[in-house]
């Protein structure tokens, strides 16, 4: 009852604030939300898509894109509690270990 | 109908019911919260304002850090949340999935076991 | 209800209701200072576009949208801020990469909203997004996917518990 | 007034009347709790206001309302404030979903006893449960103290632990009645104990098909609703009053509200899934008019309900508290590997018959 291209806008409003949010802050951690919020996004235009064809198959990979987000969750932030103890800060300018 | 219509039937109907409902009980805690601010008077003082430890002054601050414990937890947690997530669908169609559902299942729940066993191997779920 | 009130109009209402909750409480995540705020902005995000898929009608990824995203992975990152123990950043002041990178995502958004905002999409859905459809789609001809994600699960699991464990066995950070 | 406006107004009332019992529950819990405990301990308890001591919420809530309301100076705000809410609202929300009674009849159309009668019921409930964790963690973290801090994050672990022991045991139940929506779930138990002639699949209580599951899911609604003898987070002789040690007047008091609504809804879930709902043998054969059967059925459901209820209080006032570690373990040892074997069990029942 709602044309899917009202679901896309606001799903790029969504990303558009996520990139905004990845590109402009230095704390680690939200930066990491920033990605959430865009990976959510994303999920959201696959189910809008889906919704005028297959509603099942895009729910059934919008799953597997959320198991995806939980294990990539969990790793990630056990990476930035290890840098936490190597530097005892999640400041992302403060990471140049690798620029040579 | 036109064509840009997406949604022939949505649920949504059903769950209409929770918006009063939402009303009264955010309504009730706000009255709830706002009255002592009203009825009761207010005074401050330095020893009042610290934190409370058995009456004795509080030594040093509350701003530590934890154990990682409880973070190994947490992750244990979500990955079988997404466990429960995956075979929800696979419960209610048991019936017709049949053997090779349930096969499937059986792998699924098998591969997550050998990660149990690794923390438990790994004394993640030991406290000390 | 459904006498009294158009159920075309209702689902409109709680879509605006949903974009709107999501799309302030997505800016919060962005703009406040306090991570804590952050994470519980991000949840009410998380919520909206809950809202959102209950208005496509894919019902159960609403509830594992609640599920998983609001009722678990906001909560590693809740512990993970209450761990390291971060109240407020390191004062951030605005430069000029900075700048350039809000730049980037106003450009984003418009050519976002350009590229899929006029998009017209015809048909309807031949399947619903309820738990038993989905179950019959895993075990059909994505059983391939399905089996993958536990194994996903299984690596990130070790690789957590190799991670964030210290090497000299201690537990403290 | 026309039938569509009286069946509106009839919606309206059962919402008011389900939010009205839910806010009930608490003070009567309140006052039976603290007479039963007196009664366990010898003591007399509470008996000053009113006859029996039974207004003595009432006077209760007069005295929240005249406390101070007090912030720790370095006590975050906005989130110390919010926390208490953030506590209360999920288990309030888990209510709607809850069909109390079969549906009555007005003006010639069926009004379910259920506020929202969702298909995914029975999720969405597991789900908006978990959302408590946020308020207890916030709440211990925001009011700067460390007994708060330490009690939320006990707090926290502890629930996220036994809501996957509550999860997979509800799994196995699915599995049976094949649904996730509340009310279905509740039909498909009309018998007592035996088959569906027609289907042949089993249409007694789930408590006689999923025995293990009842035991796995009542242990992890106590650790849920941070009951004893899993009440480790606000262990008194260790943590002094946990996270709710720095809050005071009616924000102290919807904690409260939000645990005791809390236990009310996992009640409401343990009948559901395994007690048959408003079944109860006899009743059907009796062939009533709808409401009035709506009506027996309400009553069923609620004495049920009440019977957990008590149980709750009865197991808080005479086990003693686990130690944490022994906690922790018993959610993931024991219960997590009894709740998977037990899906895998039925599963290889159901998908074979």
């Amino acid at each position: 009852m709602i044309p899917v291209a009202d679901y896309y806008v606001v799903a790029s409003v969504l990303f558009a604030i996520g990139a905004a949010g990845f590109l402009t802050r230095k704390n680690l951690l939200v930066m990491f939300m920033s990605v959430e919020l865009m990976l959510n996004a994303a999920n959201l235009v696959l189910l809008a898509a889906s919704s005028t064809h297959d509603l099942g198959r895009g729910s059934a990979m919008a799953l597997v894109s959320v198991a995806v987000a939980a294990a990539e969750v969990g790793v990630g932030l056990a990476i930035i509690i290890a840098l936490f103890r190597l530097r005892a800060s999640v400041d992302a300018e403060e990471m140049t270990n690798l620029h040579g | 109908m036109s064509p840009t219509l997406a949604v022939q039937t949505s649920p949504f109907v059903d769950y209409v019911g929770i918006a009063p409902y939402l009303l009264l009980v955010v309504g009730m805690i706000v009255v709830l919260m706002v009255l002592p601010l009203l009825l009761a008077k207010t005074t401050r003082h330095r020893v009042k304002d610290e934190a409370y430890e058995c009456g004795l002054p509080p030594q040093g601050t509350a701003k530590q850090r934890f154990s990682v414990h409880f973070y190994m937890v947490a992750v244990l947690f979500i990955l079988f949340d997404i466990e429960a997530v995956f075979l929800f669908p696979w419960a209610t169609s048991v019936q017709e999935l049949g053997p090779i559902g349930f096969s499937g299942a059986v792998v699924f729940v098998a591969v997550l076991g050998l990660g149990l066993a690794y923390a438990w191997r790994k004394r993640v779920l030991d406290w000390n | 209800m459904d006498a009294l009130i158009d159920p075309t109009l209702l689902t409109r209402i709680a879509f605006y209701f949903f974009s709107a909750l999501s799309i302030v409480a997505a800016l919060f995540v962005v703009v406040h200072r306090n991570p804590i705020v952050s994470a519980v902005a991000l949840v009410m995000t998380f919520l909206g576009v809950a809202g959102l898929y209950l208005t496509l009608g894919a019902t159960f990824l609403t509830a594992v949208q609640i599920l998983v995203y609001a009722g678990a992975i906001m909560v590693l990152f809740l512990f993970v801020i209450m761990l390291l123990n971060l109240e407020k950043d390191p004062f951030e002041e605005p430069h000029v990469p900075r700048l350039l990178g809000a730049g980037l995502a106003i450009a984003l958004l418009f050519g976002l909203v350009a590229v899929l905002g006029g998009t017209v999409a015809v048909g309807t859905s031949i399947r619903s997004g309820s738990a038993e459809e989905i179950g019959k789609i895993f075990f059909g001809e994505y059983i391939f996917p399905f089996e993958m994600a536990s194994l996903l699960l299984l690596v990130a699991m070790i690789g957590v518990i190799v991670v964030a464990r210290r090497s000299d066995g201690k537990e403290a950070l | 007034m026309s039938p569509d406006i009286a069946y509106f107004a009839a919606t309206l009332a059962k919402i008011v009347a389900i939010f009205l019992l839910s806010v009930h529950v608490v003070p009567i819990m309140v006052i039976l709790e603290r007479r039963i405990s007196a009664w366990v301990q010898f003591r007399i308890g509470p008996n000053r206001v009113g006859p029996l001591g039974l207004f003595q919420p009432l006077a209760d809530l007069v005295k929240f309302l005249g406390k101070e309301d007090f912030v720790p100076a370095q006590a975050n705000k906005v989130l110390f404030w919010a926390a208490p809410a953030l506590t209360c609202l999920p288990p309030f929300l888990v209510m709607t979903l809850i069909p109390f009674a079969p549906p009555f009849e007005v003006m010639g159309r069926e009004l379910p006893a259920v506020i929202v009668d969702s298909s995914i019921g029975i999720i969405l409930a597991l789900a908006l449960s978990s959302l408590t964790v946020y308020g207890i963690a916030i709440g211990g973290w925001s009011s700067n103290s460390k007994y708060s801090l330490l009690g939320g994050l006990r707090s926290s672990a502890q629930m996220i632990s036994y809501e996957l022991a509550l999860g997979l045991s509800v799994l196995a139940v699915i599995c049976v009645s094949g649904t996730l929506n509340l009310s279905d779930m509740i039909t498909r138990q009309t018998a007592f104990f035996g088959f569906d002639d027609a289907t042949g699949n089993w249409a007694g209580w789930n408590i006689f098909s999923q025995p293990v599951a009842f035991l796995v899911f009542l242990v992890a609604s106590y650790a849920e609703t941070n009951r004893l003898p899993f009440d480790l987070p606000e262990a008194e002789s260790e943590l002094v009053g946990g996270y709710h040690t720095e809050y005071s007047a009616t924000k102290f008091s919807l904690f409260f509200m939000g645990e005791y609504i809390g236990m009310l809804g996992m009640a409401c879930l343990i009948v559901i899934l395994f007690l048959g709902g408003w079944h109860l043998p006899g009743v059907a054969a009796l062939d009533l008019s709808p409401n009035v059967f709506a009506l027996v059925g309400l009553l069923v459901f609620m004495a049920k309900v009440g019977f957990f209820l008590l149980l709750f209080i009865q197991v808080r006032w005479t086990l003693p508290r686990f130690r944490y570690d022994q906690l922790m373990q018993v959610g993931w040892k024991v219960l997590l590997p009894i709740a998977l074997a037990n899906i895998l069990v039925t599963g290889f029942v159901v998908a074979w018959s």
